[in-house]
Parts: structure tokens; C-alpha cells; sequence
């Protein structure tokens, strides 16, 4: 279990050289936590899919099934007090945090146990405790919020970071360049992480952006190093992350990546995708992470029925949430009218 | 008369006007090769071609500022915005520019476009992808705002909304989007500005939009099967131009006035309709003016939840019933 | 009590509060520096700091955005958007994201912030710096709404602003900025949502709003000079929450109201208020209620063309009479 | 400043080189009237500063003296049917597509001979029957539009070209983001011209953005040429005017185009612009275009008794057009309440 990662690169395979030097600097427990970490969102969202497909999940539901090396890897390189910001994509981003699985499950399902008891739904996982301060809906909006949580954090004095998770396709809303800018002349400890699954919707992002990395190749007109990094290799996304935390803890200032990855499924709901040709969904399954960093700690000496094992934990996991969900009752219909206001209410008049 | 869904109505409307004249184009986000993400526009792109249908960017100012520039210079757009609360991301192109720069500029420029949007609740999307923007459109000088509750309409109103020489936000409510309803044969084209009296009665005048048609619709059989009150249903269907004369000759009529919004309570479109009724048949009326909303909440995403805050037909008959009584 | 223009009363609220709460941050464009493009920030950046008094780029969605995510992170920030106009451009931040999360997060996040800005006409500014916008605020759920009248109001509902748990949208009107009034001396905090009698009177009730309360009030002086008519001047002050007990008392008194809005006549907060009355109070009527607004256009620029449009004292008297006679 | 302001022209001056070399291929008729239009500007703008203190101009007002360069470069090398988009600071935007000094300053007084009748005032200039398709007062917004008029011209085919003219501090908004993409997609004919005066209204560029040249360094993020010109020398600008026009003409698509260049005076009204280093400012006032450009054209061989006779043509021309505002009467009460509608109504009932 402690075999050295150096043998990583023996193995061949069609693994990014940087990942071999990642490997170097992480060690074994970390890397079970990143693999049982992609597991575990493995199987929540396909799960959540499930439920979707039995009309249990109501509204929709945006799966990062095939990004989970992304939330995983910045997940675990967090401190517990930093800040995630993320999208309607966030399942994963929100579960990395430490929020359960039934409190997810249960509010796609518009559940009391839900994490929002159905006030928000899939689009809006939030757990202030956990640092998840949100999942946002409307494109570009959560990165300018993200760098206001990291200038608090800069003015008290408390060396959190906040991180925003984004999509290809926001990289080209005014938002973005804004909040971009902004991050920088404050010299924000503010990470800006954009997930390129090469697809918005349904429309391909190179047919409607002006240059290649639609985020890296951004990053000079605001001063910022072009980070490009291959977004399903968990070792190579938890080895840049803690790079980008030290130094925004530093007091370096924000970091914009671009991680390259792509999704499983569709874009949301039943979407088949079918707007991406095969070859190209086929050779992004052979790179599924979670597989791929199977293979690779088995290489690396890992035994295989450690990591047999936490699947079957998982599997047993998701099992017993899907039941706590599933049995959770609606939310009663009086919590639709509070919370408008700080002091519990709704109301506007006296 | 063909039957039509409500989303198949909007693609042929654009399709009857892009065949009718070639400086009609359109654009937004995921429009053209994939047909809306309601499916709404499917076949226009391989009917008209990429030069007259185009995918856009997530830009919304853009895609808005796109239309703008393009009206003022001779063509007339069609605008997609997916769903209606990102009218948000782009309000100052809407607002401030497009409903004033005619009138600022002493009429110098027209700005004969379309701007088409998925508006509403009642499909469990949560509050961001939920909510009846109408009366921010109302609220702005300078813009004409339509929101039909049936494919008729939709293929009329949408025609006439092309046609038109001024702005028109075109409401589309989403959980319509899959009802069938009939659609006259042809060319199809609906006045702007006219209501609809979708039901005559005698008793009280119901005012409703979109969604809210059909549900005070199937108040008023309750009312009158259960309750024996004959209430008039007026189908707004444009809030500017707004059809005053029809809504007061009604009143006038009924002597009651009840409106149905769905927008959270505080300055919706029925605020404005009861203000007027307050102001010129005051001295015709005889009971309080009752508005049934949204409460003043975003609407929450349970299904459950959803429907509790929406106003229903239950909802409805209980307000008028205690008017009525 | 010393007497401070409503513009020195921002400025003192402000300091009054940053120097209670270092948590209240301050930010905007050319607002630390320069003091503000209306004067009304001077001195902050001195007293405070450039770590709590900020100039920031043109970039009003990452002013707004960085002012959401710092309240909700422990700060209470102020953000200054120069014109109410502007808002259009970072909408999504205030309307979407601010007013809503409270809600869809179940209550997990709070946003204690003020966003504050000049509103308002009667500058000559033209159509996209002039607009009454605090009935767009006022149709979102989540957002408190205020709109002072005079420097007392503006340093007492300010402070108030800054304290209170969540997210408040503050007038100026930029008209008011040079007009002097007394203020209260110390430290003066005012609650929010309370409407204030400007003038008692017996015979009508005029509900006016930050520049309309002094053309109210010079109305109702001709009106009891001129046409003995007893005017009641209702400062609403405050439209989320809004005060209805104050005036509905007051219309019970009077039995007749008149509103006075800025903001162009569609879904404007007069219709709000005359629906409320419309319904709850219509047995206790003695006649219409009547709205005196700007006419549904935008600004125009001019001066003469300006002071034409906007409701005046004498408009108001003319309407007033019209409805007592 | 720019890379192309290094090496020093032989009459000793310091006149950009490739400012000689543009002047090798402009004719002398063209000189002249690069030269008047740049002094008819000044006139106009100094006149409308001594209305404004007279208080006869009310609001604002928002002069670009010392730019004139830039507007009367652009504007000679325009076809009379391309589109100008400018800002509230568009006087001499709008002027040198031929619209008269009279009616300029006659909105600017809100008379009925003012452009706009006094319905837009000082911030909203248009003659569409110029080409002068709008001067826009809320930053960043006429860029989407300027790309939405160029995008008409190349669906109709016209070979028209959309200038589209704004100032340093619209590069950090949103708009301007998302108007570039959008232009370089599409491939448009349209022209973005960031006059670069160093100052948004009383804060300085530098201090509020991530990067040196806050147009020209974040092209690239767009896939266009990094242009940076001297604005102060409108040969230069008349120059680079024309190469871009004839690229979008040929189906070359957008350029950008950031003008270094200073405003004599305050940000709008009376305001004396105290914010700025007395150092910096003289050393503008003594590249002012005007004085430099007919320095140039004397060592050319032009005779200085035909630029007199310019200048004093001007000088009376802004006299009758002053006289001519002046004698105008306020515009119609009535006209208020017409052209919210094509039908010339502002009807919202029946
Ligand atoms: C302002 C705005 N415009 C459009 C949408 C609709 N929309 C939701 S997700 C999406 C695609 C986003 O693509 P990307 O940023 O690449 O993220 P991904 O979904 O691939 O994770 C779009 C267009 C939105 N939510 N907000
Ligand atoms: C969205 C928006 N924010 C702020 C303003 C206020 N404002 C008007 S001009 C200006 C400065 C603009 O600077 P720049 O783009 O450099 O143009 P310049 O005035 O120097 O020509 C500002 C902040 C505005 N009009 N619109
Ligand atoms: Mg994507
Ligand atoms: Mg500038």
C-alpha cells in the first residue's frame, strides 16, 4: 500500500507525464481518499440518474458523471473552512464537502430530509457548515460572489480561500471577465476553476469561442498564468490545487485553471447527448478517472480488495441513502412561506 | 384547424414569418442545431439556414445587444433569452436601451424586434428558472409585452409580434408549452393589444395571463357548477398595449373585479389593472377589488411546495366566493 | 440639531456605522478618492482606510457579486452603484442571486448589505440617468426597499439600512442631494418600515416618496390655502416593509387617497398601495383612488420637457380637486 | 508609451516614425481636412464648455477636447453609410459624420434645433441619417449593439462597416467581453475603438485593472492583433483607420484598436479634473494634437496662411451656429409625450 509512485511512470499507459510527477508528492492515504472519494460521486450521481429516470427526481437534474477527478481532487486539497462556489452542476462539489449523501438524494427529491428540504432543489445545494456557500443557477453569476467571500476572507485576516467551479461555456459571459479582473487588482485568495467538458448545453463550445482554452487562453488579459491540466487525472488536479492554495494563503492572489474534462451523459434531465459524435464520447470513456486511477494504484501497489472493499462500502452507502431519502416525508407545505427574511418571515407589510 | 401544441405553435409562427420576409433572423443559445431547449424552434435552422438561425454564446448581452444593432439597421430579429428570470443578466440592453432609444433619439431609430423567452413556474425548476417576469417588462416604457395562454394565440400574437415596428417581449409560459390546442389553417396572424374574453359571465370579471387562463378558467365551471356564480374570463394576452376598454366594459358588466397573477404579489400587472378599475369605475363597483398572486416569495422547488404558493383554481374559487357571497 | 444636507447625511450615516461595526465596508466607483461622483462619500477613505473604503473598476456585477459574497462571509457591505440605472447591468446579482438564496438555501445564508444609489429625475440627466427604479426593487421578493425624503430620513434609515440582517436597496434621490434639513444630533437610527405623516389633514390622503413628498407637501399647502381642502401627506418612506397599518389608518380617516409616484405609470408602488386599498378598505371610500405619476415614458432631457412630465404641485393639486369636488 | 512611439522623426519633434511613414501616403487634401475637422471639434467642444459655464447647457456634458484626433482620423477614412456607435463623450463622434455645430449645441441647450429636439441631451447624439447611429450613456452597452449593426450589414451585404468608440474603464465591464467574442465568432465587420485617456471619471485606469493597456493586452482572449496606436497623431489613427475598414470590408472581420490619447479637461462638467498630476497633464497639453499636427503640415510645405484662413473659417462657423442655438426656442411641451412608438404615440391603452 505504500509502494513509491515513481514506478507510476513504468507502467506506460497514456497517463500525462505530469501526472508521474504529482504522484511523487502524494501519499497513500490521500490517495485512497481521492479514489473513495471519486467513487462515492460516482455512485450518488448515477444514482441520482436512477431516481431521475423513475420520476422520483422532479424539475431536472445536471450530472458531472466522468468530472469527478475535478471536485474530488480540490476537494480534498481544502481546508475545512475554505469556501466552495459552484454550479447547478455541483452534486459532487457540494458531496466533496462533507454533506451526506441522503441530505443530496433527498433534496433532488424534493425531500424534508433534503439539504434545503426542497426550497432549492438539484440546481441549489448549499451547506453553509460544510463551506458549500452554493450552488448557482445562472451562468457566470457565482464568480464575482465567490471573489467578494475572498476579499471577507482577505479583510478578516483568516487565510481561507474560496474556490468557484465553472463550465466552458461561462468563460464567455460578461460575469467572468469582471469578476476576473476584479480578483486580480484586489489580489483576491480567490480560485477560479474552470471544468472545459468541451460542451454548453448542446452546442460545442469551439463553435461559439474566439480562441482554444476558452479560460486558459484568457488568463493573460488579466495578468493571470495560462493553466491548462488534464482535468480527469485526479493526482495531477489535487497536486495543482494545493499549489493554487498556498499561494492565494500566501497571499499570492487568484489562480485561474482550466481543467479539461468531459461528461459522461447528457447535459441535463434525459438529454442522450447525442449532439457529440462517437469517437469522441468513446475515447473520453476510456478515460474515465475512476477506472483509470484504479489502474493506477494498483500499479502502485495498492491491493485490490482494499479498494474492492470501498466500493462495497459505497455501494452499501448509497443503498441506505437512497432509502433515508426515499422515506423522508414531503416538506411541510408552511416552510414555503419563511425564510424570505433573516428574522424567519415572509412578510412584507405589518 | 390542425391541432397544435403550444411549443409547436411558436416554431410556426417564426417559420410563417422567416418564409414571408428575408430580413426576419433569429438567435440564441442552443436555437439553431439543437431547436431550443424546449424544442421549440426544431427544423428552422435546416429550413432557413445558419445564416438566418444561429447558435449563440452564453452571452446574453450580446445576443440582446446583437438584436438591437440588427433592428435598428434594417433586419428583424428574433431573440431567444432560455428562460425569462436571465433577462436579469441583460436588463440594460432591454431596459435602457432598447425601450429608449427611440423616443431619446427623437424617433430617429426603430427597433422591430422580438424578444422570446420560456416564462413561469409550475415545473419544480426552482427559483431562478421559475419566475413571471412580465411585469418587469410592463414596468419599462418603451416595450410591448405579450404572453399567450394557448397555441392560437401564440402563433397569432407571435406573428403580429414579428410584424410589429416596436419592441415586443413575448412571453412563453413553459408548462404550456406541451398542451395541444387548435390553430386556425394558414397564415395566422393576431392583433396585438386586444383581450380575449375567454368566457362570458355575469357576476364577476376574472382577469388572468398565460397559465393563470386556463386555472381561472377551470375556477369558473366550479364557481358555477358548485357555487352557481357566473364569472367572466378576460385572456389579457398583451399588457402593453393593454385592452382597457375590453376589462372595463366587463366590469362594468360584473361590477366585480378579481385578477390572477402568477408574479409574487408587490407591483405585478394586477396591481395596475386594479388600479385603473379603482380609478374609472369606482362608482360601477360593487366589492373590493381582489388580487390572487404568488405570495411575495421566490418559489420554492418541491413539487408539493410549488403548488401550495401558485394560485390554483381552489385558490381562486375561495376568493371569489367570499367576494361574490 | 444641526442641519446637513441630504447628502452630508449619507456620509454621516455612513461613518456613524463604520465607526460602530468594523465589519461595514464600503465600496464603489470612484467613492473613496474622489468621495463619490455626488460628494456624498468624502472623507470616508480618509477616517476609514483604503482596506474598508474602496474605488473599484466599471464592473457593477463584481461590485454587487463582491458585496454578496462578503455579507454572506461575515462583512456588512455597502455598495454604491452611481446611477439606479445602472442597476439594469448587474440585475442578475441583485434580483437572482441576492433577494433569493435567504430562501432557496432554507435560511443557511444571510446578506446583511445595503446597495445604495441616486434615483431619480428633475437633473436634466436624460432617460438612462434619471428613472425611479425602487418599483423594480420593489417587485422582488427579498429585497427591503427605502427611499428617504430628507437629510433625518436618509442618516436615521441609512444606519437603520446598515444594520439590518438583510439585503437593502437605499434611493437617494439625487435631486434632494444639496437640500439642507435639520438632523438629529448623536448617533440617530430610524427603523425601517415605518411610514412617516408628513402633514396631518382630514380630508384626503396623498402617499408620496422622496422627491414627492416636499411637491406633495407644497401641494397640500394650496390646497388648504387656495381650495380649503385638508391634505394628509403619508411619507411612505420605506416600500419593503411596508408600512400599510399607517396608511391604511389615514385612508380610513380621509376616506380618499391619492398617490404620488416618480416612477413611470405602469406597475408603478402607487398601483401597489391602491390595490391594497382597493380591497381592504373599499367599503370606507368616498371616492376613486387616484394615481398621479410620471406619464409611461422615458425622461426626456430638456428642461422644460422634464419639469413637464414629472408630477408637480399643481398636477397634484389639479387631481386632488378633481377627486374632493 | 507604445512600442511605436520610439524612434523620433528628423524634424526633431517628438512625432512617432510611423507617423511620417502614414504620412507618405496621405494626400494633402486629405491633411487639410484631417486638420479642419480636428479644429472644427475643438471649437465646438470649447464653445459647449462655455455654454455650460453660462449654465446654458444643463445636466451634463462629457467634452473630449485634446481626443480630436481620434474622432476626426476614424471619421475621414469612414464611407458615408458605415455605422459610428459612441458614448456620452461623443460630440466630435457624431460631428465628423457631418451633422451641424448648430444642432449639436442646440441639444446640448435642449433648444428646439437641437438634434434630439431636447429629448436626449448632451449624452445621447444620433443622426441616423449620418450614420451617426447613437452616443450611449451606461458603459459597455453599445458594443453588443455596434457588433448587432455590422452583423445587418454583413447578412444584407452592404460592405458597411460598424465603428464602435468607448473609453478606457468599458474594458472591465461585462459588455465588452462578451461583444468581442461574439464579433470575432461571427466574424463581423465592426471596429472597436477604446480611447485610452488614462481616467474613467476621477479614478485612474492603472489602479483599477489587471493589466498595462486595458484594451490591446486582452485581444489575444479574443484572437485579435494587439494594436496599440498613438491617438494624439491622426495620421496614425487616419492610417490604422484605414487598414482596419478595408479588412472588414474584405471579410476580414473585427479588429480592436486601443488609442493612447488625454482629455484636456475634467470628466464632465465643471469638473477641473484636479486628480491629475500637473507633470502629467502638461506633458499631454504639449502633445495636443491640434498644434502638433499643423506644426507637421507647415515643415510638409503647407502654407500657414491657408491654416489660418481654416481657423478662421471655424471661428466664425461656431459663431452663427451658436447664434443660431442661442435664437432657437425651447422645444414644443407636446413632444414629450410623442415617439415612445413607431406610430409616433406613447399610448399604453385603448
Ligand atoms: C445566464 C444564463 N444563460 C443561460 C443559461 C442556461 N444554461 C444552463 S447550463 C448552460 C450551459 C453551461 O455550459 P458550461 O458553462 O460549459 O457548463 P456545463 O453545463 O458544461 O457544466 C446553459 C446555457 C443559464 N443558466 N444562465
Ligand atoms: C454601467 C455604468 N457604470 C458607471 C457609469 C458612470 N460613468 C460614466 S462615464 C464613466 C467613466 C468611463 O470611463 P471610460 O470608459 O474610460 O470613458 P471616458 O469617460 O474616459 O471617455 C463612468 C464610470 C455608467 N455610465 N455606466
Ligand atoms: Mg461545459
Ligand atoms: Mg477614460
Amino acid at each position: 500500500m505504500s509502494k513509491k509512485n515513481k514506478e507510476v511512470s513504468k507502467s506506460g499507459k497514456d497517463r500525462p507525464s505530469n501526472a508521474s510527477k504529482a504522484g511523487a508528492t502524494i501519499d497513500a492515504d490521500t490517495r485512497i481518499r481521492l479514489y473513495r472519494t471519486m467513487y462515492e460521486c460516482r455512485v450518488l450521481e448515477q444514482r441520482a440518474y436512477d431516481l431521475f429516470m423513475q420520476n422520483l427526481v422532479k424539475g431536472t437534474s445536471h450530472l458531472a458523471l466522468g468530472q469527478e477527478a475535478v471536485a474530488s481532487g480540490f476537494g480534498t486539497a481544502m481546508r475545512p473552512d475554505d469556501y466552495t462556489f459552484c454550479t447547478y452542476r455541483g452534486h459532487n462539489h457540494t458531496y466533496v464537502r462533507g454533506v451526506s449523501m441522503a441530505s443530496i438524494l433527498g433534496e433532488l427529491m424534493g425531500r424534508e430530509c433534503g439539504l434545503l428540504r426542497g426550497k432549492g432543489g438539484s440546481m441549489h445545494l448549499t451547506s453553509v457548515e460544510h463551506g458549500a456557500m452554493g450552488s448557482y443557477a445562472i451562468i457566470g453569476a457565482h464568480l464575482p460572489v465567490a471573489a467578494g467571500a475572498a476579499w471577507s476572507a482577505q479583510y478578516r485576516g483568516t487565510e481561507q480561500v474560496s474556490v468557484c467551479f465553472f463550465g466552458d461555456g461561462t468563460t464567455n459571459i460578461g460575469a467572468f471577465h469582471e469578476a476576473l479582473n476584479f480578483a486580480v487588482i484586489w489580489n483576491l485568495p480567490v480560485i477560479f476553476v474552470c471544468e472545459n467538458n468541451l460542451y454548453m448545453e448542446y452546442t460545442a463550445i469551439k463553435d461559439v469561442t474566439a480562441v482554444e482554452n476558452p479560460a486558459a487562453d484568457r488568463a493573460e488579459a488579466y495578468g493571470l498564468e495560462s493553466i491548462v491540466i488534464d482535468g480527469n487525472d485526479v493526482d495531477v488536479v489535487y497536486e495543482t490545487a494545493i499549489n493554487v492554495f498556498a499561494k492565494a494563503r500566501e497571499g499570492g492572489g487568484p489562480s485561474l485553471i482550466e481543467a479539461k474534462t468531459y461528461r459522461h451523459g447528457g447535459h441535463s434531465r434525459a438529454d442522450p447527448g447525442k449532439y457529440r459524435p462517437d469517437e469522441e464520447l468513446q475515447a473520453w470513456l476510456d478515460r474515465d478517472p475512476i477506472p483509470m486511477y484504479r489502474e493506477r494504484l494498483i500499479d502502485l501497489g495498492i491491493e485490490e480488495s482494499q479498494l474492492n472493499e470501498i466500493e462495497s462500502q459505497c455501494d452499501a452507502e448509497i443503498e441506505s441513502a437512497t432509502e433515508e431519502a426515499r422515506n423522508s416525508p414531503s416538506p411541510p407545505i408552511d416552510i414555503a412561506l419563511i425564510d424570505v427574511w433573516a428574522d424567519g418571515g415572509a412578510s412584507w407589510r405589518n | 384547424m390542425a391541432e397544435l401544441t403550444y411549443r409547436e405553435a411558436v416554431g410556426a409562427a417564426i417559420a410563417q414569418e422567416m418564409r414571408r420576409d428575408k430580413s426576419v433572423v433569429f438567435l440564441g443559445e442552443d436555437v439553431a442545431a439543437a431547436g431550443g431547449v424546449f424544442k421549440t424552434t426544431s427544423g428552422l435552422l435546416d429550413e432557413f439556414g445558419p445564416e438566418r438561425v444561429k447558435d449563440t454564446p452564453i452571452s446574453e448581452q450580446a445576443i440582446i445587444g446583437a438584436a438591437m444593432g440588427a433592428s435598428m439597421t434594417g433586419l428583424r430579429p428574433i431573440a431567444e433569452i432560455m428562460f425569462s428570470d436571465f433577462f436579469a443578466v441583460c436588463w440594460d440592453l432591454v431596459a435602457n436601451q432598447i425601450a429608449k432609444t427611440r423616443y431619446m433619439t427623437d424617433g430617429q431609430c426603430s427597433f422591430p424586434l422580438v424578444l422570446r423567452s420560456a416564462n413561469g413556474g409550475g415545473s419544480r425548476f426552482g427559483a431562478q428558472h421559475s419566475q413571471s417576469i412580465e411585469n418587469w417588462a410592463m414596468a419599462i416604457p418603451g416595450l410591448k409585452v405579450v404572453a399567450p395562454s394557448n397555441s392560437a394565440d401564440v402563433k397569432g400574437l407571435l406573428a403580429a409580434s414579428v410584424r410589429d415596428p416596436d419592441p415586443v417581449m413575448f412571453f412563453e409560459q413553459k408548462s404550456l408549452y406541451a398542451i395541444k390546442s387548435e390553430v386556425p389553417d394558414g397564415e395566422h396572424v393576431e392583433p396585438l393589444g386586444v383581450a380575449r374574453i375567454a368566457r362570458t359571465g355575469t357576476d364577476v370579471t376574472i382577469a388572468a395571463l398565460a397559465a393563470m387562463v386556463p386555472r381561472a378558467l377551470n375556477a369558473a365551471e366550479i364557481l358555477q357548477n358548485e357555487h352557481g356564480i357566473s364569472a367572466e374570463i378576460v385572456d389579457v394576452r398583451s399588457l402593453v398595449p393593454l385592452d382597457t376598454k375590453t376589462i372595463l366594459d366587463s366590469v362594468e358588466r360584473t361590477s366585480r373585479l378579481v385578477t390572477v397573477e402568477e408574479n409574487p404579489r408587490l407591483c405585478g400587472w394586477g396591481a395596475e389593472i386594479a388600479s385603473i378599475v379603482a380609478e374609472e369605475l369606482f362608482w360601477n363597483l360593487d366589492g373590493p377589488i381582489i388580487r390572487v398572486t404568488t405570495p411575495h416569495i421566490p418559489l420554492p422547488s418541491a413539487d408539493e411546495l410549488e403548488d401550495a404558493v401558485m394560485p390554483s383554481p381552489e385558490g381562486i374559487v375561495q376568493r371569489v366566493i367570499g367576494l361574490v357571497d
